[in-house]
Formats: structure tokens, sequence, C-alpha cells
């Protein structure tokens, strides 16, 4: 079998923008160098370069993606060679192609918008220059995690976006929760990460390259068993960046960052490199069938943890972090199933990009508004004061419980509908996550714009400045009509069959399946139930104790109690042990070493005694153990 | 029938061996050291009677000097740790330990 | 031009011209420029090699002491010229970075620039030398200078850390001396020309003995797990800059000897040892981070991960594939430039609080932004980020190790995760949080401090990105290596068809 | 017997660095009885110190001159190649030594009074000195060189003795510390004329059982008499106690911490130094060439002795608090180390390497240890030397100069490559491990590593520690010790970094091997 066979080749030398494609790594690299090494004098302009630059990557992305479609489907597989990066193991170089180009478009488009959205929101911090840069950093590493023509410079772009993560959830580091989440995201991609790497290293033993176009091409003749190593460990790796069981603890965490970060890294973009992974390993996942199936089992249950987890928190972010949690699940479990599910997986990749960012933005703006409160009980009928904000709030939930005709309800059915299609029970959990999602977005929506207002005395809220509210309006805008376009007519499964391949028989776009119907009949019954609950009922200013399922969810599925009590607690005895066997075996042996010849040495001296008959005595016994010892060894 | 003289010389050096241990009084101690080179020059003696030479005879004189001049020395030596000790005793001196 | 011995009589001049000058001011300074002028004339002769020509370039041979066999012979190939541009690129940082350390004490602050100088010249001795017994004499005499350097001008437990680095090592290069030794009997050639003794034993069970003298002295000298604990110590009682001297050029003095004597000359005992020298890595690995987890003293904790990344080096050189051990040259390198960062950095900390326990610190990110982003980035070196040269190097280590010894490839990975415990652990303690009281009035790095770390994270970052000069300098030497130990890289399970090739 | 007794034929121009040195004891001797009591430094010291140079160029002449390979004085007296270049050593270090010696404040005034009594102030005050012991130096060094060169053991119990007596007298000398100085004579007459009666009782017995004391007869009857092997092994380890007692051998070791504390300092250096390369050559003399034929006996017990000696030597010295005691006990670590050399034997190449290799380490050692003897001397407080190694403490910075050349005789003790100390140690133990004395070797490094324990811990007080208040100060050297010092310093460097002039010599003096 060849999985790959009908993914067209790399056709390498381009000109024009896809020739100068580095320059979108290039752009925000220099902006984040030069804010970084600019000192106190950028920081008047600082937040300006930083927008600029991202921008700049932007025009060279959308550049080269109507270069891009300029080429006949064959060949819009274009590589730039850069340069030799690891003789022997790794020649570094760009691959742009439709599915990266995709991700370039999303993750400047995006990124600039949120860029702009910082200036106002960050506008009072006085580290706003530093916060730009680690922003620019961020899209460089993205671009460079997608656009990466083998597994090296993916993994460089990988740990990029790990540490720009890591630096901007600890923004706010004089915080300790802030410092202390920043860490745990590092930590905890990096278990992710290990995973990845021994994948990379057993590609590498296995094929002897790295490179997409070599592993890809070769993959067929490998043993599935090898293929499906390969998988597993890439899918861990997946599971680290993506927030997915069992490494999704991170995530909820990461939202002690600024808002603007949670909105770009932590929903819209580098959460999702996971599922960039498996649909760019396609070729070795569809020769290793274990490993597909454990990444739909993956996807599935996390996207039902992670709308549970979304049911229960009374903090907006939070909240909304749960949800992506969950829409990721639903990204992942699209990209388990193969071909099929890839376009889908895309597609809700990047709609959900578009609305969650602005949810988040969303929710950062209400925040900005209400100095920085982000417990749902004390909001409460914002809808008034905070039109803008409100209205695109709104498209982006209506987005994604898929409200008919908005980008979620294209591109998740679609998920559900081809999980449907590939295992029944799968699609069915599918549904359920989906009917959940109607009612924790109804919740956040009815507790934050309906209902009374509870806030705290001191808040006064308003609607933010227009450098904010204009991203949410072109974002919502995407949420609005993006999924609609993408998916009606299968315009970008056919944009991306060169890069990822497709199903032999392309889907017909059908909104009366049963599926679908019952899909929608219950998200319809959560929007009820959460407007039974949170829109027409009292809300509460303290959280009622709940039932024990309702603690599970608030908990987070007890996965930071796991953690703590399966890694962390022995992990604590295990350093304890090992420091106390390290100064008291190891270096205790040494120094009792030590400690011995000395004391026999205080030991043995007293036998030089001063008296000078006890010297003649040693010599008479010497002289006696001499002559016997003679006599001994001249007699053998 | 020498080797009862090297039985002597034998016995008489075990002795001045056992002097020199047993005895507290230096000049005693040196007495018996005196006693061993003696028991030395029986020894040389009876040996130059059963090899037939005179070379033992010869060893014996040069011994007796060389003796003699250890006399000299020692009894310098230890006349002035007498002198400034009040004490006689070898156990005294043993300032100098460990 | 005989340019290795001229960077030595360089040093060694420097360093007497340096107790001639009056002023420790001007001492400073004139040992700056000598080591600025070592450098220079480094890169002078790093320029000329050529790494496809001859094994070893810049080749001086005399003899020295023709009644032992013995030669004065120095060269380096690849790997040599590398660990050499090394020490002479860290050693007027150091001096840079140790202007005011030597002070504290009133000390002579001569003599410490002083013993800079002839610790220069002997680390470029001992990585230069072709003859084994040569290479032993560096290898010995160059404890001394960093003795008095830790024992006259380090903390508090300065006598205690400095006798048991200087016992310690010298135990193991006694060792080594009865297998030198016994290596020129066994030969018989007369001459302890490293070319000549290569292939000399043939017996393996002498070579078993012979390859335990030689790595017993290299994995204390590295150190290898369970080899290591003077290094904690010593590094730190060690005023900062020793410590980086120690840490970064000479303790890879051990490594580079398995390299270049373990393997070669034992080539069969070497393959013999391997699953042990490879499970001591590897339990290094694991074991260093787990206690570096647990310090509560910086310098302390930045030594135990040396320990962790020496196994790396271990692990790479008896890996014997062309990735490993060219990775694992490259550590060397990296790991001088990583480790000297933080090590520094840790130390202008240190010099500023007067304490070396991180629960006296935190929030120092508040006060010395500059300070904490520069350590940051040092501890991010250290943990392998991607970007930063020591990525690179670790990343060949393990590709190269999972070729031939999947396990320990896969548990010494485990190492990535702890790195990132220990070091963002420190960095939270120390950095982050709200800024303890008695770090407020902590000042920012100054223009000295920063032109000391501003080099080496330029270095970082530049062979973290672009490593190749580096590689195509280290690549033929280890190649060469792994070829005369007679060791052939493992194929591919399922080979790619390159096409035009 | 034809009863004409033949004139003996003796070779006095080989014999003539013995003769001058003997012949200027005895001037001296007649010196002090003639001379008036204030002239009679003033012709001691020139007289000393010529009669050395003297017998020093004498002993260089003849090595010129060719080595000759009989032995001389009708057999008596060997001199060849080793011994040639033992003298010349012997010489050297006697005569700096010597240049100690002169140094002022050593010397007791008058023995024979008792210490603090009248007579001593009296003596004291009338400026008397025992100008004696410059002849008494000179009968010492006489037998030191009559003593490696003995071809026979009548010989060499002389030599032993005319060796001995003096440095007995010399070490209850000492101004300082009186009491201990005596006691330390005391000891070392004591214990050395016992040990001497086993030397000589060794000698009758090996007369007896060869019929002869010359000691190439000896070996000679080795194979050839049967029957009386238990005359033999207790004549040569009786012999072997002798030996052994004067080079430190543990367990014969135990004079040496006791008498090197209470001498005077600059005796010391030159027993420490001097005796100890006579007594390892008259060692290797008697039993390579008397006993040669025997090595598979007497080798495996040398083995104990050597690693009883160097563990003995290199444990008991860490826990020592005195700085002479402290060096004591390094030489008898050396000397275990260079009995490490002793059983290195094998083919003739084999026992020239063997051999070169002790003599280099002799050289080495015995230069490095009057350097830091006379370092020793120098460094005083209110009672004399200051002896006590905390007193040392912090020397480093009030003379940083003096303990940089003390810490660098301490490293060449430790064998630091790049001091002398390193080479000699690896002259020996090459020639060990090619004589197959690996397991021996190891032993040795081992020992060395603890033995570098305390001379690291001097070091460490030197300059790791901060100098007590009323520490000691150090005296400005006379000329004559700084000299010394210099020397010492000068010859350590360059035989650490350039030792090959020297190693070629004592190659070629071991070439030839001991003459039979």
């Amino acid at each position: 079998m060849e999985p790959a066979s009908h993914v067209a080749s790399i056709i390498a030398h381009s000109g024009g923008a896809i020739g100068v494609a580095w320059l979108m790594i290039a752009f925000p690299l220099i902006g984040a160098a030069a804010l970084l090494l600019g000192g106190r004098a950028s920081d008047k302009y600082g937040h300006l370069l930083g927008v600029l630059m991202a921008v700049a990557s932007f025009v060279v992305a959308a550049l080269a993606f109507f270069q891009v479609l300029g080429f006949q489907p064959g060949e819009r597989r274009r590589g730039v060679p850069l340069y030799d990066f690891i003789p022997g193991i790794a020649k570094v170089g760009l691959l742009v192609d439709p599915l990266s180009i995709s991700f370039c478009l999303l993750i400047t488009f995006v990124g600039s918008l949120i860029h702009i959205y910082s200036i106002g929101y960050m506008s009072h911090d006085p580290a706003r220059r530093r916060f730009f840069a680690y922003l620019n950093l961020f899209v460089a590493a993205m671009l460079l995690l997608v656009l990466a023509d083998n597994y090296v410079g993916l993994f460089v772009g990988w740990e990029g976006v790990g540490l720009a993560s890591y630096l901007l959830i600890g923004f706010w580091q004089h915080k300790p929760s802030a410092a202390t989440a920043a860490k745990k995201a590092f930590i905890v991609n990096r278990v992710g990460d290990f995973g990845l790497l021994i994948g990379i290293f057993t590609i590498f033993a296995t094929f002897h390259s790295l490179a997409f176009a070599d592993v890809f091409s070769a993959a067929g003749g490998a043993s599935s068993g090898t293929l499906t190593a390969i998988g597993l460990l890439l899918l861990v790796g997946a599971c680290g960046k993506s927030a997915q069981l069992p490494l999704q603890s991170w995530l909820l965490d990461a939202m002690e960052g600024p808002t603007p970060v949670s909105a770009l890294i932590h929903a819209a973009t580098m959460v999702t490199a996971g599922v960039y992974l498996i649909v760019r390993s396609g070729p070795i996942f569809q020769g290793a069938e274990a490993a597909q199936l454990v990444v739909t089992i993956v996807g599935v249950a996390t996207l039902l943890a992670g709308a549970i987890i979304g049911t229960a928190k009374d903090d907006i972010k939070k909240a909304l972090a749960g949800s992506t949690m969950s829409q990721i699940g639903y990204m992942v479990l699209a990209a388990g199933i193969g071909p099929a599910g890839y376009a889908f997986a895309i597609a809700h990749l990047i709609t959900h990009g578009f609305f969650k960012a602005d949810l988040f933005l969303g929710a950062g703006s209400v925040m900005h508004g209400m100095n920085d409160e982000v417990n749902m009980r004390k909001y409460g009928g914002l809808r008034k004061v905070m039109p803008i904000t409100f209205v695109t709030f709104l498209i982006g939930y209506l987005a994604i419980i898929g409200f008919p005709l908005l980008s979620g309800y294209f591109t998740k059915d679609g998920i559900i509908e081809v999980a449907m299609e590939h295992n029944a029970i799968l699609g069915w959990l599918a549904v359920l996550g989906a009917g959940i999602t109607g009612f924790y977005m109804s919740r956040l929506v009815f507790m934050t714009f309906f209902g009374a207002r509870r806030w705290e005395p001191t808040a006064h809220p308003h609607e933010s400045p227009a450098v904010m509210t204009w991203p949410l309006i072109i974002l919502s805008i995407g949420a609005l009509g993006l999924g609609a376009f993408l998916i009606i007519g299968n315009r970008f499964m056919t944009f991306l069959a060169p890069a990822v391949g497709a199903p032999e028989e392309l889907p017909s776009f059908n909104p009366f399946t049963a599926t679908g119907l019952v899909t929608l009949a219950l998200v319809a019954i959560g929007v009820a139930f959460a407007w039974f609950r949170y829109g027409a009922a009292e809300v509460p200013a303290v959280a009622p104790r709940g039932s024990f399922l309702t603690t599970f969810a608030r908990r987070d599925l007890y996965g930071d109690a796991l953690n703590e009590a399966l890694f962390m607690r022995p992990g604590q005895w295990l350093t304890r042990l090992a420091v106390f066997f390290d100064n008291r075996g190891i270096d205790g042996l040494v120094n009792g070493l030590a400690a011995f010849i000395g004391g026999s040495s205080g030991r043995m001296r007293r036998i030089q005694t001063g008296f000078v008959r006890s010297y003649a005595l040693s010599i008479f016994v010497g002289a006696a153990l001499l002559a016997g010892a003679w006599l001994v060894v001249g007699n053998l | 029938m020498t080797t009862h003289y090297l039985v002597l010389s034998a016995l008489l050096f075990a002795i001045g061996g056992v002097g020199v241990l047993v005895r507290r009084n230096a000049i005693v101690v040196f007495m018996c050291v005196e006693l061993m080179l003696n028991a030395c020059n029986l020894a040389f003696v009876t040996f130059a009677r059963q090899n037939g030479n005179l070379d033992g005879q010869v060893i014996a004189f040069f011994v007796m000097i060389v003796a003699a001049a250890e006399v000299v020395i020692g009894l310098a030596i230890i006349v002035t740790i007498f002198r400034t000790r009040r004490s006689a005793s070898v156990d005294d001196a043993s300032l100098l330990k460990h | 031009m005989p340019w290795l011995s001229t960077l030595m009589g360089v040093s060694v001049l420097g360093a007497l011209g340096v107790t001639l000058v009056r002023n420790d001011k001007l001492a400073k300074q004139f040992t700056l420029v000598v080591s600025l002028i070592v450098l220079a004339l480094t890169v002078g002769m790093a320029v000329q090699f050529s790494p496809n020509g001859d094994k070893f370039q810049f080749v001086e041979t005399y003899d020295w002491i023709p009644s032992f066999g013995v030669h004065y012979g120095v060269a380096v190939d690849g790997i040599a010229l590398v660990l050499i541009l090394l020490s002479v690129i860290l050693v007027p940082i150091v001096v840079l970075a140790s202007w005011h350390d030597a002070e504290a004490g009133k000390r002579s602050v001569r003599t410490y620039f002083s013993l800079i100088l002839v610790l220069e010249a002997m680390m470029i001795g001992v990585f230069a030398a072709t003859d084994v017994f040569l290479f032993y004499v560096f290898f010995e005499a160059m404890l001394i200078p960093m003795y008095f350097m830790i024992g006259s001008y380090g903390g508090a437990q300065r006598s205690y850390a400095a006798v048991k680095f200087l016992l310690y090592s010298l135990f193991g290069g006694l060792l080594m001396l009865v297998a030198v030794i016994a290596l020129y009997s066994i030969a018989g050639k007369g001459t302890f020309m490293f070319s000549d003794l290569v292939g000399t034993v043939q017996d393996v069970t002498t070579q078993k003995w012979l390859f335990l003298g030689f790595f017993v002295a290299f994995a204390i000298k590295a150190p290898l797990w369970p080899f290591h604990t003077w290094l904690p110590d010593a590094a730190a009682q060690a005023p900062a800059g020793a410590a980086v001297l120690l840490v970064g050029v000479l303790d890879k003095v051990g490594t580079y000897g398995m390299l270049r004597f373990c393997l070669e000359l034992f080539p069969d005992a070497a393959k013999f040892f391997t699953p042990l020298v490879i499970a001591l890595s590897v339990v290094g690995i694991v074991y260093g981070a787990i206690v570096a987890i647990g310090q509560t003293d910086m310098k302390r904790l930045i030594a135990y991960t040396s320990v962790s990344h020496f196994g790396f080096i271990a692990l790479g050189v008896f890996a014997m594939t062309t990735d490993a051990g060219a990775g694992a040259t490259l550590y060397m390198v990296n790991h001088g430039f990583s480790t000297g960062a933080l090590f520094l950095i840790a130390g202008f900390l240190i010099h500023r609080r007067g304490s070396q326990f991180i629960a006296d610190y935190g929030g120092v990110q508040k006060v010395a932004p500059v300070l904490a982003g520069t350590f940051l980035v040092a501890g991010l070196s250290s943990l392998s980020l991607p970007g930063l040269s020591t990525f690179v190097s670790e990343f060949m280590v393990l590709t190269g190790t999972y070729q031939r010894y999947m396990v320990p490839a896969i548990i010494a990975a485990t190492g990535v995760i702890l790195a990132a415990i220990y070091i963002l652990w420190m960095y939270q303690r120390t950095m982050n949080g709200p800024t303890a009281e008695s770090v407020k009035g902590l000042r920012d790095l100054n223009a000295r401090e920063k032109f000391v770390v501003a080099p080496l994270i330029a270095l970082l970052l530049i062979f973290g990105f672009y490593p190749k000069p580096l590689l195509d300098v280290i690549h033929p030497a280890v190649k060469d290596t792994l070829s005369s130990v007679g060791v052939s890289d493992p194929a591919p399970a399922v080979p790619v068809a390159k096409e035009g090739q | 017997m034809n009863g004409t007794i033949q004139a003996p034929t003796i070779e006095y121009a080989l014999l003539a660095p013995m003769l001058v040195v003997f012949g200027a004891a005895i001037v001296g001797v007649l010196v002090e009885a003639f001379a008036p009591r204030y002239l009679r430094s003033a012709i001691h010291l020139p007289l000393t110190l010529l009669s050395l140079a003297g017998a020093f160029a004498l002993t260089v002449w003849q090595a010129l001159k060719g080595v000759p390979t009989k032995p001389a004085a009708m057999g008596a007296v060997a001199v060849d190649g080793p011994a040639l270049f033992i003298w010349g050593t012997i010489l050297v270090l006697a005569f700096v030594s010597v240049m100690l010696i002169n140094d002022e404040g050593h010397f007791v005034a008058a023995a024979a009074a008792v210490p603090g009594s009248a007579e001593e102030e009296q003596a004291l005050y009338s400026g008397a000195a025992h100008t004696e012991i410059y002849p008494l130096v000179l009968f010492a060094v006489g037998g030191m060189l009559l003593f490696p060169a003995s071809n026979d053991l009548l010989v060499a119990f002389v030599a032993l003795e005319v060796m001995s007596l003096p440095l007995y007298l010399l070490c209850g000398l000492a101004r300082r510390r009186r009491l201990l100085s005596q006691e330390a004579a005391v000891k070392y007459f004591l214990l050395g004329a016992f040990s001497s009666a086993f030397f000589l009782y060794g000698t009758a017995l090996l007369y007896g059982y060869a019929g002869s004391i010359d000691l190439a007869r000896i070996n000679a009857a080795l194979g050839t008499v049967g029957g009386q092997d238990t005359l033999l092994y207790l004549g040569a380890g009786m012999l072997g106690v002798g030996l052994l007692f004067k080079i430190g051998a543990a367990p014969f070791q135990a004079w040496k911490p006791d008498v090197y504390q209470g001498s005077p300092t600059p005796i010391t250096a030159l027993m420490a130094s001097g005796t100890l390369v006579a007594a390892f050559g008259a060692l290797l003399r008697v039993f390579w060439v008397g006993l040669g034929g025997l090595d598979w006996d007497w080798s495996p017990v040398l083995w104990g002795v050597a690693i009883l000696t160097m563990v003995v030597g290199a444990v008991l010295a860490i826990t020592q608090t005195d700085i002479k005691r402290m060096l004591a006990y390094s030489s008898i670590a050396h000397g275990g180390f260079l009995l490490v050399g002793v059983v290195a034997t094998g083919t003739a190449a084999q026992n020239t390497s063997a051999l070169s290799g002790i003599l280099f380490y002799l050289v080495a050692y015995g230069v490095t240890t009057v350097g830091a003897f006379a370092v020793v001397t120098m460094v005083r407080d209110a009672g004399g030397e200051a002896w006590h190694l905390s007193r040392w403490a912090g020397l480093g910075k009030r003379s940083p100069l003096l303990a940089a050349v003390f810490a660098f005789f301490l490293l060449a003790f430790a064998g630091i490559p790049l001091t002398s100390g390193f080479f000699g140690k690896y002259a020996v133990f090459q020639a060990a491990v090619s004589g197959g004395a690996t397991p021996l070797v190891i032993v040795g490094v081992v020992a060395s590593a603890v033995a570098a324990f305390f001379y690291v811990r001097i070091i460490v007080l030197m300059f790791f520690s901060d100098p007590a208040a009323d520490g000691p100060s150090v005296v400005l050297p006379s000329r004559g010790t700084a000299a010394v010092v210099g020397f010492a310093a000068l010859a350590t460097v360059v035989l650490g970094v350039y030792p090959e002039p020297v190693l070629h010599l004592a190659h070629s003096a071991a070439q030839s091997l001991f003459v039979r």
C-alpha cells in the first residue's frame, strides 16, 4: 500500500514570495531581537514595531498563498532549501504547500490582529515592549514549526513556541501562580516533546533522514510495527502541545498569561500544532491503524473532558480553555480518521482559530473593562455597557456551538459526520460533546452578558477602545462566514489534497443528515438548560457546592491531583532520596574512605610510643619476620 | 665441634638482643649491644676455623676497633643525657613520639 | 609557524609577565590583552585548518626525554581544535568576569590572573598533545593551578573542596600513570607517540586492564557517575571564573581522553566495556538531574547539571556512531559555553547578594531584568532548547545513540524533562515571584558583565542555528577515530532512495 | 704460604675522592687540636667546602676518564658507574648541607653543659662553638662515600659505622630544644648500634656460609654451596635488617621520625639526603651483587617490605602535626617507593633501567629534601624553628615567595608532573612495571595519592588559611641558606622540565651495572 502515492512530490526552487518564504519567519524574529535588545529606548515604538513585523509576515504569507493558488494543484508543493543545519542529519528548508500556507495565513492574520489588540490591552503595562517581543518570537517559532520541511526544523519551532508560551504565561512573573503555571506548561510540554523526540529518533534510525519528502516516500517500506511506534510517539508530542489527555493539565493553568496570549497561543495557534503534526505525518499514521485508533480515542476523550471541565468553571478564561481542549479534541479525532478527516480537522482548526480568538479577545475586553476580574459570577448584564464586545462575542458563541450556517456548524458538524461514518461510537460521543458545548458556552454567555449585574462595587465596565474592538469585529466576520466558505463545495478539501491527500470520494454537504439534526437538537437542549439555570435564574455570588460531578469537573477531572499523586510526590521523595544518597552514600563513601585512612593513621601513630625499647622490639620482631619470611620463601 | 661455638654465639647474641629489649638503664642496654657484637666476633672466629681461612679472625679485630669507637661515642651521648636528665633510664627519654 | 607552541608560549610568558606587573589593575588589563592575543592567534590557526586534510595538522614533534621515549609532540585534529578554541574563548571571558573576584579575600590579584594564564597554556597543551606522556604531564599538572584557584580564592569551604578535587583527580591520574607505563612497556616501541602506540596492544585482556586504568582517570575527571562527588564541592566553592574553567574545560579533558585514548588505543576493550560505560552514563544523566533538582545551592545545582550533561557526552562517545561521536564532541564545546554562562551569571548574582542559596533570592527579575534574562537564556541552553547550540549536540548524541542502543537513549532522553524541571524551578525560585526584601537593592548587570555574557550567548545562538562550521571540522576527525576503532554506523532499516545521488 | 706478604695494590686515583674527604676530616681534627679557637671556624668552612668540591671534581674526572670494570683496592672497594654517580650526588648534597650547617644558631655552644645551667650561659656568652661539627660531617660524608662503594661486607660494616657514629653525635648538638636533641641522639645511637649488630651477625653467618665476605664470592657461592641454606637465609635476613634500618624501611622505620625531629635541622637535611642515598647504594650493591643469584628468594620479601614501608610512611604522615616529623614520614614513604625499584630486577637491560631510575630518584629526592629542610630552618618564632604545623598557617601571605618555594618542594614530593619528583617516581615505577611488579606499582600509586594528602594539607595551611596573629616570622636567610633553597628550587624545576641530562647520566652510570 502506498498511502502517500497521490500526494504530489515537492518542487524545489521557486521565485517570488515562496522563494523568500523565510522572510515570514525572519520579520518577527528580527522584531523580537530588536525589541529584546533595544532597551528602554524602544519602549515608545516597540509595540508598533511588533505589529509591523507581524503584518509584514502576513503580507508575505498572503503573497505566497496567491502564488501557490496560481500553480496547478499538482505543483503546489514548493520546497525552499535553506542550509545544512546538522550535517549528516538534517538540512533545513521550508515547505510551502497548501497545508503549511493555510497555517501561515491563520497564524499571521490572527496573530496580527492580536498584536493590534494587545496595543490597547497592554497599554498600561510597563513591560509592553517585552510582551511584543515575546509575541513576535512566538509568531516566528510557530511559522518555523509549520513551514519546516523536516522533523528537526519542526522540532525547533515546536520547542520555540513552547518557550514563547512559557515566557508569555509567566509574563506577569511576579505572581507566583503565573510563574508556576509557566513552568508547569513548559515541563508538561517537555513530556510531550520527549515522546516527539523519541519519535524523531525512531524515524531517523529507520530512514536515516528526517526530511518529510524522504520519510513519507519511504514510509510504505517500513513495518507497520515501526510506523505504529512512530505514530504513537508523535501522538505523545501532539498530546503535550495540544493539551490532549493525559497531558492536558497545563492548559487551564496557562490562563494566568495575559488574555491576548490565551487567544493567540492557547486557543488559535500553538495548541493546534499537535493537529498539524498528526496531519502532516499522515503517511506514517496511515500505515499504522492502531496508532490512528489511539489518536481518535484520545481526541474523543479530550473533547468530552474539555467540555465537562468547561461546564463547571466560573473563571471565564478557564471555561474557554476547557472549550479549547474540547475543540482540539474534535480536530484530533478528525486527524486520526485519515484523509477523510484531514480537511475537516484543518478547516475546524482555522475556523476555531477565528472564533476562539474572538471569544478570548472578547473575554479580554470584558476583563479589561472589569478591572481584570475573571469570575463570571461577578459579571452579568454586560451586553448593555459593552455592545461591540457583546455582539462579536455572540457571533463567536454561535459559531462554536454550531449554530446553523456559522463557521462551527460547517466544520464541527463535518467532523461529527466523518466520525460517525468512521466509527459510530466515536461519532455519538462527539455528538454528545457538541451538546455539552452548547450548554457550557451558553452558560458562559448568559452569566456574562445577561442576567443581573453582580459587579464589584469598584467595577466601572466600559467598552474597550477601537484598537481592541476592531480586531474583534474582524475576527467575528471570520467566525461568521469562514466555515461556509471553506466547506461548501469542498473548496478546502480540494485545496489541501496535494498536501495531505483526500478521500477517494469527496463528501457532499448535506445539512439534513440524521446526525446533523440530532446534534442540533442536543445543542438546543444544552442552550435551553443553560438558560434555565443561568439566564432565567439567579446566579449565586458564591458557587454552590454542587454534586460530586460538579466537583469532579471543577477540579479538572482530578488531573492535577492525579499528577501530584503519581508524579510530583513520588518525584519529591525520589529527589530527596537521591540527594541523601548522594551526600551520605556516594560522597559518604568517599569521605568515609578518607576518614578511615585518617583514623587508622591516628591509631597507628600510637604505636610510635617514644620508648626506644619498643622501637628495638619492632626491629627485633622485624628481623625475626624478615629472616622467617626468607626461610619460608627460600624453602618453598 | 665448631657447632657448639656457633650455638654459644647465637645464645650470646640472643641474650644481648633480649637485654636491649628488657633493660632500662642506657649503659646496660649499650653493654648488651656490645655483647651482641662480641657474639658476632665469636661467630666470625668460629667460622674462620670452620672455613679454614683467616678472614674471620681479622674481621674480629676490625669489629673490636669499631666497637671501641662506638663505646666512645655512646658513652659521650649517654653521659650528656644523664647530666641533663639526672637519669640513665632509656624510658625517660620519650618526649619524641607519635 | 609553530602555532601551538606559540599559543602556549604566549600564555606562559603572559603568566610570568603578570607576576611582574606591580599594579593590580594593570595586571588585569595585561592578562586580558594576553588572552585576547591568544584567542586571535588561535583563530588565525583555526582558519588555516583544513578539515579534510591530514588528520593531525600543525604538527610539531621534538625529542623531550629520549631516555623515556618521550616527545614534545603537539598537533591538532578537528576534535582537539574545537576544544582548544573553546578554551581560548572562555579564558578572556573568565578574565573579564573575574575582574573583582580575587579582591575579596585580600589575596594576591596578580597571582590569580597569572594562574589563569598558566592554566590556559596547559589547557592548550593537554588537547594538543600527541604524545601520551606529554598528555599525562599536562593532565596532572593542570590540577595545580586550579587547586590554588579554588583553595585561595574560593568560598568558605574552599580548603576542603580544593583538597578533595586535587586528591580525587590525582588518584585517578596515578592509576592512569600505571596504565601509561604499562602501555609503553607492552607496546615496546620505545616511544610515547600516540600514532605509534595505536594498535600495538593486541591482547584483549591486557587491553581491558589498560583501558580501565585510563578510563577511571577520565571518569573521575569528567566526572562520570559515581565518581562525581568532588565536582559539586569544587564548583560550589570555586570562584565563578574558576568554576567555568573547571567544568567548562578541565572536565572535558576526561571525555576528550575517552574519545581519543580509550577508544583508539584499546578498541576491543572499549567495545567490551561499552555496556558498562553506557549504563554509567545513563545513570549519571538521570541521577545527576534528579539530584540537581533537590539542590538548595545554586552553584551545586549547576554542578549537578554538569554531571548529567557529562553523562550525555560519555554516552555519545561510547555509542560509537558518527552522529553520536560528533555530537559528543560538539557537546563538549557547547557545554563549555552554556555552563560557563550559567556559572558566570550565577556568580554575578551571588557576588551581589553574598549568598549561594536559592532560598535567599526571589523576584530578581523585577530589579535586574537583564541579569534574569541572560540567566534564563543560559538556563535554557542547559536544558537544550532548540535554537541554542546545546540542542544540536544533545540531539546528535541521542540520535546517534538511539541507532545502536535504543533503550539507553530513551532513558537518557528523559533527561530533557528533568532538565526543564531543575532549570525552570531554580529560575522560578530565584527570579520570579514577589521580589524578596534582601534583593531589592541589587543592581542589574553593568557594562563589563554584559560584555562577559554577550559573547557566550551569541555563540550559543550562532552555533544553535549554524553548527556546520564546527561540525565540518569535527566530523572527519570523529570518522577517522571510529574507523580506527573498527566500527561502522548502523544502516537504516528502510533506505531512502535519494534522487540524483 | 710462601712466607712473603704481597703488598696490596691500591688504586689511589680511584679512591681519591674518598681520600680527600677523609684527609680533610683528619686535618679538621688537627685544626681542632692546634688552631686557636677564634681561627677555627675560619679554617673549617673553606676546608670542608673545598674538600667536598675537590672530591666532586675528582669524581667527575674519574667518570670522564672512564669507569673501571673491576673492584679497586684488592676487591674491597668498587668504584664503578653507580658508585661514581652516587658519590657525585652525595658530595653535592653534602656541600649544600654544609652550607646550611654553617648558618648561625643551629648548634649548641657547649654540648656537655646542662641545658639552662650557668655553664651554658657562660659558653653562650663567650661565643663558644662546637667547630668539631665540620670534621664530624666530613667523616660522616666519607662514610657515606665508602658505604655504597664497599665491595665486601666488612668494609661495608666499617663504612656504616664511620658514617653513623659522627651522625649520632651531630644529632645531639641542637642549640634549641636540647632535650629533644639529646633524646634523638640516644635513640639513634642505641637503635643504630642495635641494628648494626644485626648487620654484623648477618655478615658472620654469610661468612660462615660462603667462606668469604666478598660480595662477588658470596654470590658465586650461592649456587655451589649446598645444605647450609638456613645459614644463608638467616644471614641475608639479618644483613637486610641493618641495611633496611638505614633507609628507614618498615618495620625498621621507628627511629626516623624521632631522630629527624630532634636533630638540628641541617643535620636532618644531611641524613635525609646523603644517608639515604648512601644506604640505598649499599642496599642495591649487597642485594644485587652479593645476593643477586637469590633474587627469587629475596624479592618477595622485599615486596612485602616495600608495601609496608609505603603504607606506613604515607598513612602515618597524615596525622602528623610537626613539620619535621611529617617530612620524616614522607622520607619513609619515599624509601618505600625506591624499594619498588629495587625489586624490579630481571634482564641486564631491566636492571639498568631500574638502577638508573633509582639513581635519578635519589638525586631528585635528595635535592628537594635538602631544600625543604632549608626552608624549615628559616621559619622561626620565639622558641626557635616553628615546627608545629599550626604555626605555618598563613605563611603564604606573610612571605609568599618562601611559601611558594616550599609548596613547590611539596608538590615535587607528591610527584606532580613538571617537578623532579614526578620523573623520579616515573622512572622507578616504569622500571617496576616492565620488571613485572605492576601490583607493587599500583600499591605505590595508591600510597602516592595518600601521601599527596599531607603535602597538600601543608599547602592548604600556608596558602588557604589565615595567619595566626602571633605567627612565626621568616628570618632573612643567610647567604648560604638562600643559596641552598635557590639551588634546590632550581634543580627541582630543571629536573622537572628537562630531566634528560641527568637521566642520561644516570643511565650511562647504570649501564655498566655494579662491578663484581
